[in-house]
């Protein structure tokens, strides 16, 4: 049995199997969300209400023809969209989903996540970089520049809630507002809690920060030459991050999942899509800014609001108040 | 404020046929060596600097370009051009907005904008045959071999 | 970094452009420093084809040189046979002709609101400004049975007529229309990250664009003052009661603002046309097929600026010759030299923020001023280089 | 078994790519139209796609204009297998009001395979969306 489990973990619970299922359900969520602000249906006839839409896009990815552009480079070209989706998942692995301490969570396992998040992006611009397309080069370059732009903010924002908690590990940081008692300490996060919420939406490349993927500019940015296979892999990478993102943001900032395997399954469920639902709106309200102004933008704003809030939690736990 | 405008017209262009159109318009006819000066003079004297288009006629046996001109009225510049050797002085100088009119006269008609600074093909295709003026009135297309071929 | 110049080609297909042009852009890290264009994938010949048509005809001809502004060319282009012809038209065919291009001009701004804001990936707008554009369609195909070329023109005035029932249900729409329409000028004039993508964005001097012969909205909002509705009024326009929209800002921003107030000005206007429509015949009687030799010069503000057709005829059915000026063709090569010294992101909405029609230019031209002399196509190879060095001298990283 | 799924997938998701050869813009507002509010072709899984290796349709409009031909065929090349094209309007399926014009093709048919004509001058979006439809429809009795 012993042996069995950690394999379990990692294929079925919260591993490969349901983080797929559950990130498909997102984006449908969210293409779903996103059309009816736009007093649309969205996705209707695949599945019941579209629920499948997403999964039907993945499949027929798989079977289709998959090209190596004539210049590129061919390992990396492939290797690109295995590595960033392998990131995600395993990020994903961390999420405290149970009443008990996730498998393999240790002290300092905040800290891993942060970094196996960044890989995906990193994935993304050499996925670009070793594309032959002048719009994958630019998209790439411009992954790049705003990856500077936001991870420093979103760190700063990360950072409170472990601060607060005094620990590095997520299942603590999540208890921490019951085990301690303090509840209020989540309405004191707010501004690291918008912080993280906005630049969870430039890590997924999403209106108003979508600059590397605008349509309109430069195609597809870094996936412009991708098809099949490899496009699959990254639109599937896109779907888990969402989930894991959003899933870390609800375990830090909204007080975890705590409860049981059906409180706390309910918990996850109902946070997740709530954080999915903020960051459709984002997307739907806004239009797309610039590259230089996403880049002042986040260190204008994001980044001292991100401070304040550090600032401000300091003083309180300096204070003994929690 | 016609006559007052036809009276300006006609002092500015002394010695040359002027007529008014329906519709109000002025045309000037002019040979092709006039045309800079007037469209000088229509600057200078009238104000008058916007050319809207230029229109060129295959007139069977002359060649016409009519450079229309619009401002407080409209004045066509009418430049007649032997049928042999069709060519006009290039208004790039004077009116930057001229250059592409004056590359499709080049195109569509084979009349040579003389001085042009940049005369590439325009309207029709990279591999279109030299010598082949779509718009002359001599031209005639067998409908039938427009096809596709080359590209497949 | 002399050399650092590279060339990127947009075009002729690229997901801004609706329609195949092909630019050419110099860059210099994110900044613009060079632009050409090539247009003409578009040249169809229209114009031989209409040598080859009757009058009648080439009406529908014409309706098809571009899907938007449909009815500006057959307008253009029946004005100035008519004016060949000498033909008087009655009253209320000019005022119903008038109204259609007030519709029109509203569902083409509206249009291209809704794209200006797709360029800057603001798609909620978007979709909602062509939801309501449906309701401009709708009228439109109320009146004339069809969402874009809508064939209403002909020869001596027009040939359907509107019912007291369509007469009400327009009225009623616009009212629909109106207070939507609040929502988009607001939205679109105050809504921070779309301002702050068309503020100072795509800057042509009000003495420049005099110079580059610009025309319609694009001149308007750089200050210059023209308007062929006002200028050299055709149709009902002597009738009717309108202000000339002008901004002085010269950007982006200021285009919007000039549409904007288009589009409430053509509201006016079209419930001006709907309460003054005289009674009596929409076509003028016995139109003969020939027109009598001789030649006219037509002017209309279509919506993206002033068209004008030439016409010649020649005594037969057939036009001797026939000439096409589409407003973008006038505005291409100042917006393409607008774009200069911006970025790269800016180029989709500095383009389109002429409301650029390929299919009505259909011919091709160049821009112009490279600010660094021996710019070059690069290869592959040399981007991936320039890229590499860039980051390194710039951001100190290293591949 | 599999073969069903990858049907089911090919019909329940196309991705369309819209490429105008040369139309004049009547097709591609109609195009555009159809993916808007009003009619919405995303309920059928329809996306929008910018860049040709995305794409499984391409819609095309437009006569196919000499200059615009090569292009055309470069587009269609770089589109990964299986693809479909489909022409819009009256232009796209036989050269329309442009037949007999000396810088015009006739047709999409002359350049590219076509899988489905949708006719009009222009397009109604309620006839791309059948087009559409029935096109997805022969793609699921051809398998079955």
């Amino acid at each position: 049995m012993e042996v069995i489990k950690p394999i379990l973990y990692i294929l079925i619970f919260p591993g490969f199997a349901f983080q797929f299922v559950f990130s498909t359900y997102l984006e449908w969520i969210d293409r779903k969300l996103y059309a009816r602000m736009q007093n649309r249906r969205g996705p209707l006839y695949t599945g019941y209400q579209g629920i499948l839409q997403p999964v039907a896009d993945i499949f027929k990815l798989f079977f289709k023809e998959d090209i190596v552009p004539a210049g590129a480079d061919r390992f990396m070209f492939s290797l690109m969209p295995v590595l960033g989706l392998a990131a995600v998942v395993t990020a994903g692995l961390y999420i405290p989903v149970w009443l008990f301490t996730p498998y393999n969570s240790f002290e300092g396992d905040l800290i891993v996540v942060l970094y196996l998040l960044s890989i995906p992006t990193l994935a993304l611009f050499l996925a670009g970089w070793f594309s032959v397309s002048p719009f994958s080069l630019i998209g790439a370059t411009r992954v790049l520049t705003q990856l500077f732009a936001y991870e420093v903010p979103f760190f700063l924002a990360l950072l409170t809630p472990a601060v607060v908690a005094g620990s590095w590990q997520i299942h603590k940081i999540s208890v921490f507002p019951w085990t301690s008692g303090a509840w209020w300490v989540i309405p004191i996060q707010v501004l690291a809690f918008v912080v993280a919420l906005l630049t969870l939406q430039a890590k997924l490349e999403r209106v108003p920060f979508d600059t590397p993927e605008a349509e309109t500019e430069v195609v597809g940015g870094p996936l412009t030459e991708y098809s099949g296979k490899k496009l699959a892999l990254f639109r599937l990478q896109k779907d888990v991050l969402m989930l894991v993102g959003s899933a870390f943001i609800a375990a830090l900032f909204l007080g975890g999942f705590s409860g049981g395997i059906w409180l706390g399954g309910l918990q996850l469920l109902v946070k997740t899509i709530f954080i999915v639902f903020l960051l459709s709106v984002i997307r739907a309200a806004f239009a797309r800014i610039r590259i230089d102004q996403i880049v002042s933008f986040s260190w204008k704003y994001l980044a001292p609001v991100s401070l304040v809030q550090l600032l401000i939690v300091l003083i309180l736990k300096g204070n003994g108040v929690f | 404020m016609t006559v007052d405008f036809e009276a300006r017209l006609k002092e500015a262009f002394p010695n040359t046929d002027i007529a008014l159109g329906g519709g109000g318009r002025f045309w000037v006819v002019l040979t092709p060596d006039q045309l800079v000066p007037a469209v000088a003079t229509l600057r200078d004297k009238l104000s008058i600097i916007q050319l809207a288009v230029i229109v060129g006629e295959d007139a069977r046996d002359v060649f016409l370009a009519n450079y229309v001109f619009t401002g407080e009225r409209v004045v066509v510049l009418q430049v007649r051009m032997d049928h042999e050797k069709p060519e006009v002085p290039s208004l790039a100088n004077l009116v930057p907005g001229a250059i592409v009119y004056e590359r499709e006269l080049k195109d569509l008609f084979g009349i040579n904008p003389v001085g042009h600074p940049d005369l590439r093909r325009q309207a029709v295709p990279e591999d279109w045959p030299e010598g082949v003026y779509p718009l002359r009135k001599d031209v005639k297309f067998d409908q039938e071999e427009s096809t596709a071929k080359e590209v497949k | 970094m002399d050399d650092s110049t590279v060339r990127i080609p947009i075009g002729p297909q690229h997901p801004f452009l609706k329609e195949p042009a092909k630019f050419d852009f110099d860059i210099h890290g994110e900044e613009i420093v060079g632009a050409r264009m090539n247009i003409g994938y578009n040249h169809r010949g229209i114009e031989k084809a209409c040598e080859q048509r009757n009058y009648y005809q080439c009406i529908y001809l014409l309706e098809r040189v571009c899907g938007i502004c449909s009815h500006s060319h057959t307008t253009a282009f029946v004005q100035a046979v008519e004016e060949i012809m000498k033909l008087e038209v009655p009253r209320r065919g000019l005022y119903l002709r008038t109204l259609v291009c007030e519709l029109e001009r509203l569902h083409s701004h509206l249009l291209w609101l809704g794209v200006a804001a797709h360029e800057v990936g603001f798609d909620s707008m978007f979709m909602l400004v062509w939801r309501d554009r449906e309701l401009v369609m709708d009228i439109l195909e109320e009146m004339s049975g069809n969402r874009v070329n809508y064939a209403i023109n002909t020869i001596g005035g027009v040939r359907r007529d509107i019912t007291d029932a369509q007469h009400k249900n327009i009225l009623k729409t616009l009212g629909i229309l109106k207070q939507r329409l609040d929502y988009y000028v607001h939205i679109g004039t105050s809504e921070p990250s779309f301002v702050g993508r068309i503020k100072g964005v795509g800057k042509l001097p009000a003495k420049r664009a005099a110079e580059m012969c610009v025309v319609g909205p694009f001149a308007r909002a750089s200050a210059v003052d023209v308007d062929v509705r006002r200028d050299d009024p055709y149709a009902a326009y002597r009738e009717l009661d309108f202000k000339v929209i002008t901004y002085d800002s010269c950007d982006i921003y200021g285009r919007v603002i000039v549409r904007v107030g288009e589009i409430v000005e053509s509201c006016k206007m079209i419930e001006q046309l709907l309460t003054n429509l005289p009674e009596g015949d929409i076509v003028a009687p016995k139109v003969s097929r020939k027109a009598p030799a001789g030649a006219a010069i037509s002017r209309y503000e279509a919506p993206r600026g002033e068209d004008v057709h030439f016409v010649r005829a020649n005594g037969t059915e057939v036009p001797e010759r026939v000439r096409v000026r589409a407003p973008t063709m006038a505005n291409l090569e100042a917006a393409t030299e607008s774009v200069i010294g911006s970025y790269v992101a800016d180029i989709p909405i500095a383009i389109a923020s002429i409301d650029p029609c390929f299919s009505c230019t259909d011919r091709m031209a160049i821009v112009l001023r490279d600010r660094k002399k021996g710019t070059r196509v690069t290869t592959w190879e040399e981007l991936r280089r320039y890229g590499i060095d860039w980051y390194g001298k710039n951001k100190g990283i290293r591949f | 078994m599999l073969e069903n799924l990858k049907t089911w997938a090919r019909v329940k998701s196309p991705w369309i790519l819209h490429f105008n050869s040369g139309a004049c813009n009547g097709c591609d507002i109609e195009i555009l139209a159809a993916l808007m509010p009003h009619y919405d072709l995303e309920r059928f899984g329809v996306l929008l796609k910018a860049s040709p290796r995305h794409a499984d349709v391409l819609v095309c409009s437009g006569p196919v204009t000499k200059q615009i031909a090569k292009r055309l065929r470069r587009i269609y090349d770089q589109m990964p297998e299986p693809k479909f094209v489909v022409a819009v309007g009256a232009c796209a399926c036989s050269g329309g009001a442009f037949r007999g014009c000396y810088n015009v093709m006739e047709g999409i048919d002359r350049v590219v395979p076509v899988s489905a004509y949708i006719p009009g001058c222009p397009v109604r979006p309620e006839a791309i969306i059948d087009g559409v439809a029935k096109l997805l429809g022969s793609l699921q009795k051809k398998s079955a």
